[in-house]
């Protein structure tokens, strides 16, 4: 087997590479095309699976768990998290707005990947040892072998580095308040002050058909008003605009109702 | 005995910093305190003459040395002086005529406000005018020579106010400059030849140098000569500087320092002696000049300007003779001596008619003043006699040898220059009668002034206090100024008979010039009966002219030749046109070449490294992705580069 | 198959993953660009690691994941707090450092 | 260790310049006389080095030397010879005239607001260069110098910029813009040059191994560093280029003529008269002495610059209308004489290049300060906005005309001595370029005449009636100079006993001998 790895692989692992292979490439290519971010990020968790897949078969046991686990488990949720908490359903526009970029883009990345391969493929890399020999003793025995002696000083770093980075993020999302927080009193007359809407405001989706936290409620004369929808919603601008639909909505009601009260009358009628 | 040399430049110059830093509280006493110590530098200089006389000719020579000056490696300039008896003449005469003049002065300048200033420059004058002729070295010669220079640049442009003066004054310094150029490229020729500048080893060993050498050197003082000496082609300078008050162009412009640049040929003769070219265009020079001169002074009607043109020519006889070597260097130097008197005393005797006459100058507005100035008329009338060459009278002497020497020259040369020096012999007797019979002859046409005299742009600001547009009161002049006039008319009445009598002034200055006594090819009677043939042809022609007839107070519109003469022979207009105007043109484009080609140059790369800049900057569009994507393509580019360098 | 196939999959994947980079403006999805990268260089690395037959590769890439998920942290909250502050996750927006 | 003379000249006037700059900003006249006497005192250490200093020791005297930068050589090296003594003597000469005259230059206009202290800031400034300048002289190590030479640019940069002429003929605006520009160009071209030094002074100690003036050399002299021809050329265009562009030489001068047009008249006496002389006295200390052989090499060229900024200076001076930069102009032919001169390697010719620094300093100051004096008058450098000042203002005029007779080099002022031995000495060994120099002499006396006629002769102009004459303190200031001026004109042997013996030190690092006469003369 050792041997036998050295210039080629098996069929099995042949077959799996060209079919998952293909799958990377499509998610990847998914992963950067996709509108929405919550696309891409689940794309590129499919990519990753499969790279997973790769590492075993590549003799890293432990990578691969690891890859599972901590990337697609744990990274890749932070990512679905974050996606969530800047508005899942914002969709990208993919249009270009700096001139030329999209092009050099493509072109820069067309040029790295004809060079990169072209590298690989210049380079005489004909050996092929295998990892008989050093996952003998089991892989992830051979890894901390090599972790806490040879890599141990960069391995304490990393951990170092770790919690540096959680204290960062921390830091970064933490915000300190740095004024006393006002009292209602002072709200309250803060908005008498600024002579704006002075009664709390109203809950969204009053006399829509729904109350949905991203519809605006309707005025008494049919009009939205985007008061009844969350500030974040707005800023976002989330808001999903009712008014037409709802209008419409409404009017198919009455009229189902009013289809209904007569064949109710006419079927009473009838009767 | 020695010590006293310092003493006679000393004198003047404490005079002319006591004065010129002395302030206002010195005014009244200014003109007294210059004037003895004038006097008092002639004194030193008699007292050294009556020791000098009582010794050997051969060991008259005196020197002192001061001090050294510049000390460097392979250069040495002291200040140090050497009397000889070259030396002696020139500074008997330099202070002897200078503190005639500082009398004559007392009484010319008294309503000038600035007077005790005047009597400074004229002290400044004297001081660096002895200094040139007392250096022992070439370089200390040239300190007296810039400073004779700018005592005449200050007191030409003594009446600063009027533009001419000052533009006169500046270009008297340029002109000057230039033959100052000549100088200093001789003494250092004489420092790459010679090792030194001093006269002594200079002239010793001169003739051990190359003739090529020599001709370069002789050619270089020949052109400072030139400028000092107003010769052509450097002698524009001198009519404009009759700009200055009459003293002034007495002293400076006819009798001393314009006779500088003899004493520099007849200084350096034995660099001239061994260059036969060089003296070959110091002769023709001289010659040029002495035509040159004389038919400028025949057109001028500006009394002083005439007398200038009548300097330029005289020294255009010296030169001429300093040109003919020892056959002629004694006589230049007499001719310089008797001229320093007549010359003199026709400048004052014309300072004096101005004075009586409002400072008018134009000698068409004169006429029969000898009624009203006797003195004037005597003493003009005696230097007059003088320099026309009557017999007898100094100018006749020194004259005549000059014209002998130059017949003596022999060959070609010698008839050609002997010619010339006799046709100039004739026309200084006809401008010189000219001046005579307009100015104390003839109608009195002053009175027939219109009333509305035309201001002439020369008029002297003494005029304010006249009132220049009264008539004049023609009114001979105070005592102060005529005791000079006729001291100087003594002396040129007599000097030319004291000098020439047994040959004494060849005697005195023969050790120190040398002199070769010229056998010109006819007998020199001839010569001095041709001499007072065209002397009295002169006379004559000029009293047809204007003894006869009236004198238009208008000035005719002339020949073609008169009217360039009128314009110093349109060498000024030459000058003006090339030199002026090519000069004035041509820094005038230097600016604009500084401005735009050499500054542009500069901020043409700075305006394109700034345009570039500005372009790169649009790359700067603060988008990270931009920059991403010239990393990205940064990164492409290095594997690229790898993998050529793989290749390779 | 030869195992060289992993590294031209992993220079593909990684230069789609640069192309997202560039071409994407929604930080968020540049920043899974950038883990496809770095997923890219890991899988180059494991195959590395096996080509030559010791387990240095499976550590580096080891270390990278370690790293990567260190960058992840702070970059994600660095996107939170600039979304907070702009209301926008769009790298294009934060072009304040141009002259 | 004895007393570090060297190190106190310099750092007393740096002391000072912190001193002053402290003063608080109500005590602006204490500032003033602080400035005075600090100036003054290092005018008495100057003296001081001046007398300590034995013409016929060693050659570099007074010597310190301490570690600096171990690691790279570097150490701080004082040491002078007899050129650096009269500069040194020049610099602190200069500089109590350059404040006395600058008395008022730097008065707030408005003393309401409490903090600004112009006054404060310009005297100190002037201190800090005259600090530099001073070091620079004294400095034997190549790094050590090259720190200064590039130090003294900031506080320049702050006088040309910060400080104008109080009156301006086309109004404040245009003067602020054309004073920031000329205060720019004034770094930007000495920067450049600095820069290319820069490499230049580490491509030496790539080679040399140290910075030691002394010690490369001695190295040199005795053969035992050898460095390649083309090495050695590059290297001494590094240097010569920063020179060239501080001397000026042509075609690196117009920044001189705007620095000195837009700065005040004391500022620009401080540039030409003092900062400038850096540039042509580090050719002679250092591109001679380090490269002697490229020296010789680039002798052609740098003289037919020479001759070019000689005659091209005196052109353009005298096409000038404006009064400073006219001085400017005049100075860029008089730093071509002193190039001339250095290069022509002759004794005379080195002779007269280091007295025409310090000449050309004192008289350009008696001349630039005295046309201060009258731009201060009238509020105007125009030429053409005077006229007769001569009859109003006599001791002002006088003194101009003295000034500019020095700045004609006319016999018996100093100027005319280092004049002629530059002429001289180049005449010996280039006939022909000595002979085109001396057209210089007939332009500089075209322009200075020029000048005194346009402004001080001919009929009064009714702006200048009123002028008054010079007052007290200006007469203190101008008054030495000129006595000076006359002084070394008639007596100038103290000054070329203490810089013959460096010149010949200098003659024998290039190899030269003066050629010698064609007759040998008898005595």
């Amino acid at each position: 087997m050792t041997q036998f790895a050295a210039y080629t692989t098996s069929t099995g692992e042949a077959f799996q590479f060209w079919v998952l292979g293909t799958i990377a490439v499509i998610g990847a290519l998914c992963t950067v095309f996709m509108k929405k971010a919550v696309h891409s990020a689940l794309c590129l968790a499919g990519t990753m699976i499969v790279l997973a897949v790769f590492y075993l078969a590549n003799g890293a046991y432990f990578l691969g768990i690891v890859q599972i686990v901590v990337y697609t488990g744990a990274i890749m949720m932070l990512f679905l998290f974050v996606v969530m908490l800047v508005g899942v359903t914002a969709a990208d526009s993919l249009k270009e707005t700096i001139k030329g970029q999209r092009w050099l883009a493509l072109l820069c990345g067309l040029g790295f990947g004809i060079l990169l391969i072209a590298g690989i493929g210049n380079a005489s890399l004909k050996e092929f040892d295998g990892l008989g020999q050093a996952n003998a003793n089991g892989n992830v025995e051979g890894l901390a072998a090599l972790i806490f002696t040879k890599y141990v000083f960069a391995f304490e770093l990393t951990g170092a580095l770790l919690i540096t980075a959680a204290v960062g993020a921390m830091v970064l999302t933490h915000r300190e308040r740095t004024e006393r927080a006002k009292t209602q009193r002072e709200l309250a007359e803060q908005r008498v002050r600024e002579g704006k809407h002075l009664p709390p405001l109203p809950a969204p989706g009053v006399y829509a058909r729904h109350n949905a936290v991203d519809i605006a409620g309707l005025l008494p004369d049919g009009t939205a008003s985007d008061l009844t929808v969350s500030k974040t919603l707005r800023d976002r601008g989330q808001i999903r605009d009712v008014s037409a639909q709802a209008l419409s909505d409404l009017k198919a009601l009455e009229q189902r109702a009013e289809d209904r009260l007569e064949r109710t009358n006419s079927g009473e009628g009838s009767k | 005995m020695e010590n006293l040399i310092a003493l006679l430049v000393a004198a003047p110059l404490l005079g002319a910093a006591v004065l010129l830093c002395g302030g206002r509280r010195l005014d009244a006493v200014g003109h007294w305190i210059g004037t003895v110590l004038a006097a008092l530098s002639f004194v030193f200089g008699a007292v050294l003459f009556a020791d000098m006389l009582g010794k050997d000719p051969e060991h008259r020579e005196m020197s002192q040395h001061l001090f050294s000056w510049i000390p460097v490696e392979g250069f040495q300039a002291d200040v140090a002086f050497q009397l000889d008896q070259l030396s002696m003449t020139f500074v008997l005469l330099i202070s002897g005529v200078g503190s005639l003049i500082h009398v004559y002065s007392i009484g010319y300048m008294e309503h000038d406000e600035r007077r005790r200033r005047f009597f400074g420059y004229l002290n400044l004058f004297l001081a660096a005018m002895l200094l040139l002729v007392l250096a022992d070295n070439y370089l200390l010669l040239y300190v007296g020579w810039e400073g004779v220079g700018l005592a005449s640049y200050l007191l030409i442009g003594f009446w600063q106010h009027k533009p001419s003066a000052a533009t006169a004054a500046k270009k008297a310094f340029l002109v000057n400059r230039v033959g100052d150029v000549g100088l200093s490229i001789a003494i250092m020729l004489m420092f790459t030849t010679f090792g030194t500048f001093a006269f002594g080893p200079v002239l010793a060993s001169a003739g051990d140098s190359g003739e090529g050498t020599l001709t370069a050197i002789g050619l270089m003082l020949l052109l400072a000569a030139c400028g000092k000496s107003a010769q052509v082609p450097l002698q524009s300078w001198l009519g404009d500087a009759m700009e200055g008050p009459t003293p002034v162009s007495a002293l400076i412009h006819a009798a001393t320092m314009v006779t500088a640049g003899v004493y520099l040929i007849v200084r350096s003769a034995a660099i001239f002696n061994g260059a036969p070219d060089a003296q070959l265009v110091t002769t023709v020079v001289g010659a040029v000049t002495l035509l040159f001169g004389a038919i400028v002074g025949c057109a001028k009607d500006d009394i002083k300007k005439a007398l200038a043109g009548s300097t330029m020519s005289q020294i255009g006889y010296m030169v001429l003779a300093a040109g003919l070597g020892p056959i002629g260097y004694v006589f230049a130097i007499m001719h310089l001596v008797t001229h320093g008197f007549f010359k003199a005393g026709l400048f004052l005797g014309a300072g004096s008619v101005m004075h009586g006459m409002n400072d008018e100058v134009d000698m068409r507005k004169y006429g029969g003043l000898r009624k009203y100035m006797p003195v004037t008329f005597v003493t003009f009338g005696l230097g007059y006699l003088a320099i026309i060459g009557f017999p007898g009278l100094s100018g006749f002497f020194s004259k005549d040898m000059i014209i002998e020497a130059a017949f003596a020259k022999g060959g070609t040369e010698g008839w050609i220059l002997g010619g010339v020096a006799l046709l100039g012999a004739a026309i200084t007797a006809f401008y010189m009668t000219r001046v005579m019979l307009m100015t104390f002859f003839g109608e009195e046409r002053w009175k027939s002034r219109p009333t509305a005299s035309p201001e002439e742009p020369s008029a002297e600001p003494a005029a304010e206090h006249h009132g220049a547009h009264a008539e004049p009161h023609p009114h001979e002049s105070p005592k102060v100024m005529t005791i000079p006039m006729i001291v100087l008319a003594v002396g040129s009445v007599f000097g030319g008979a004291f000098f020439s009598i047994g040959d004494r002034f060849v005697h005195w200055l023969e050790p120190v010039t040398g002199h070769t006594h010229g056998h010109p090819p006819v007998s020199a009677l001839t010569v001095t009966v041709a001499t007072v043939t065209v002397m009295v042809l002169g006379v004559g022609l000029a009293y047809l002219q204007y003894g006869r007839r009236p004198v238009p107070v208008v000035a005719p519109r002339g020949s073609l030749l008169t009217r360039a003469a009128r314009r110093d022979l349109l060498q000024d207009d030459f000058n003006h046109v090339v030199l002026v105007r090519g000069g004035e043109h041509l820094t005038r484009s230097l600016v604009y070449v500084d401005h735009t080609l050499v500054d542009g140059v500069v901020n043409g790369t700075a305006a394109s490294m700034g345009g570039l800049s500005g372009r790169l900057r649009r790359l700067q569009n603060g988008f990270a992705r931009s920059y991403a994507v010239s990393m990205f393509g940064g990164a492409a580019v290095l594997i690229a580069a790898t993998l050529l360098m793989r290749a390779v | 198959m030869n195992p060289v196939n992993y590294l031209y999959l992993a220079a593909l994947l990684f230069t789609i993953g640069a192309t997202g980079v560039l071409i994407r403006r929604n930080a968020i999805v540049v920043f899974m660009c950038v883990e496809l990268m770095l997923n890219a260089c890991n899988l180059a690395l494991v195959a590395f690691s096996r080509m030559h037959g010791n387990l240095d590769g499976q550590i580096i890439a080891f270390f990278t994941m370690v790293v990567a998920a260190a960058e992840v942290v702070v970059g994600l909250a660095i996107i939170v707090s600039v979304f907070r502050a702009r209301h926008s996750a769009s790298v294009d927006d934060a072009s304040l450092m141009k002259l | 260790m004895s007393f570090p003379l060297l190190t106190a000249t310099a750092a007393l006037p740096a002391l000072g310049a912190i001193a002053t700059a402290a003063v608080p900003a109500a005590k602006r006249t204490a500032a003033k006389w602080l400035a005075l006497i600090v100036s003054l005192a290092t005018l008495a250490l100057a003296v001081t080095v001046l007398v300590r200093f034995d013409p016929g020791g060693d050659r570099y005297q007074l010597t310190e030397s301490h570690s600096w930068i171990a690691d790279f050589g570097v150490r701080y090296e004082l040491g002078v010879d007899g050129i650096a003594v009269a500069l040194i003597a020049l610099t602190a000469l200069l500089i109590p005239f350059i404040i006395l005259a600058g008395w008022h230059d730097a008065d707030p206009l408005e003393t309401g607001n409490k903090r600004w202290r112009p006054t404060q800031g310009f005297f100190a400034l002037i201190l800090a260069v005259e600090a530099m300048v001073i070091i620079s002289f004294e400095a034997t190590d190549v790094f050590l110098f090259y720190i200064f030479f590039e130090a003294m640019l900031i506080p320049m940069y702050f006088l040309i910029g910060g400080f104008g002429d109080r009156a301006h003929e086309h109004g404040e605006e245009t003067a602020a813009t054309q004073r920031s520009y000329a205060a720019v160009k004034f770094l930007l071209y000495n920067l450049v040059g600095g820069l290319i030094m820069l490499a230049a002074v580490i491509g030496l100690y790539v080679v040399a191994g140290n910075f030691s003036l002394t010690e490369i050399a001695e190295a040199r002299a005795n053969g035992s560093l050898d460095m390649a021809t083309s090495t050695e050329r590059w290297l001494f265009l590094g240097f010569f280029f920063a020179f060239a562009v501080k001397a000026p030489l042509w075609p690196l001068h117009t920044w001189l003529p705007n620095a000195m047009g837009e700065a005040t008249a004391p500022v620009a006496v401080l540039i030409t008269a003092v900062v400038d002389k850096v540039g042509t006295f580090a050719m002679l200390r250092f591109c001679l002495q380090l490269f002697p052989e490229a020296s010789t090499w680039a002798t052609p060229v740098v003289l037919v610059l020479a001759l070019v900024s000689i005659i091209y200076g005196a052109l353009l001076a005298v096409g000038q209308r404006d009064i400073k930069r006219l001085v400017a102009y005049a100075s860029i032919s008089h730093f071509g004489f002193i190039i001339m001169g250095i290069f022509a390697m002759t004794s005379q010719g080195q002779s007269g290049a280091t007295l025409y620094m310090v000449n050309h300093g004192i008289s350009t100051a008696a001349l630039m300060l005295v046309a201060g004096f009258l731009i201060s008058r009238r509020g105007s450098r125009l030429i053409a906005d005077y006229g007769g000042v001569q009859k109003v203002a006599p001791v002002l005029a006088g003194t101009f005309l003295i000034g500019g007779l020095a700045t004609l080099s006319l016999p018996g002022l100093a100027p005319f001595v280092s004049e002629f031995l530059v002429l001289v000495g180049t005449f010996a060994r280039y006939p022909v370029i000595g002979i085109i120099a001396t057209v210089g002499i007939v332009l500089a006396a075209l322009y200075v005449l020029v000048l005194y006629q346009r402004t001080m002769t001919g009929p009064v102009k009714a702006e200048v009636a009123k002028m008054p004459d010079l007052r007290v303190r200006e007469l203190v200031v101008v008054a030495p100079l000129i006595v000076l001026l006359v002084f070394l004109g008639v007596y100038p042997k103290p000054l070329t006993d203490i810089v013959n013996p460096a010149v010949e030190q200098t003659m024998s690092d290039v190899q030269k001998k003066d050629p010698q006469p064609e007759v040998e003369a008898a005595k």
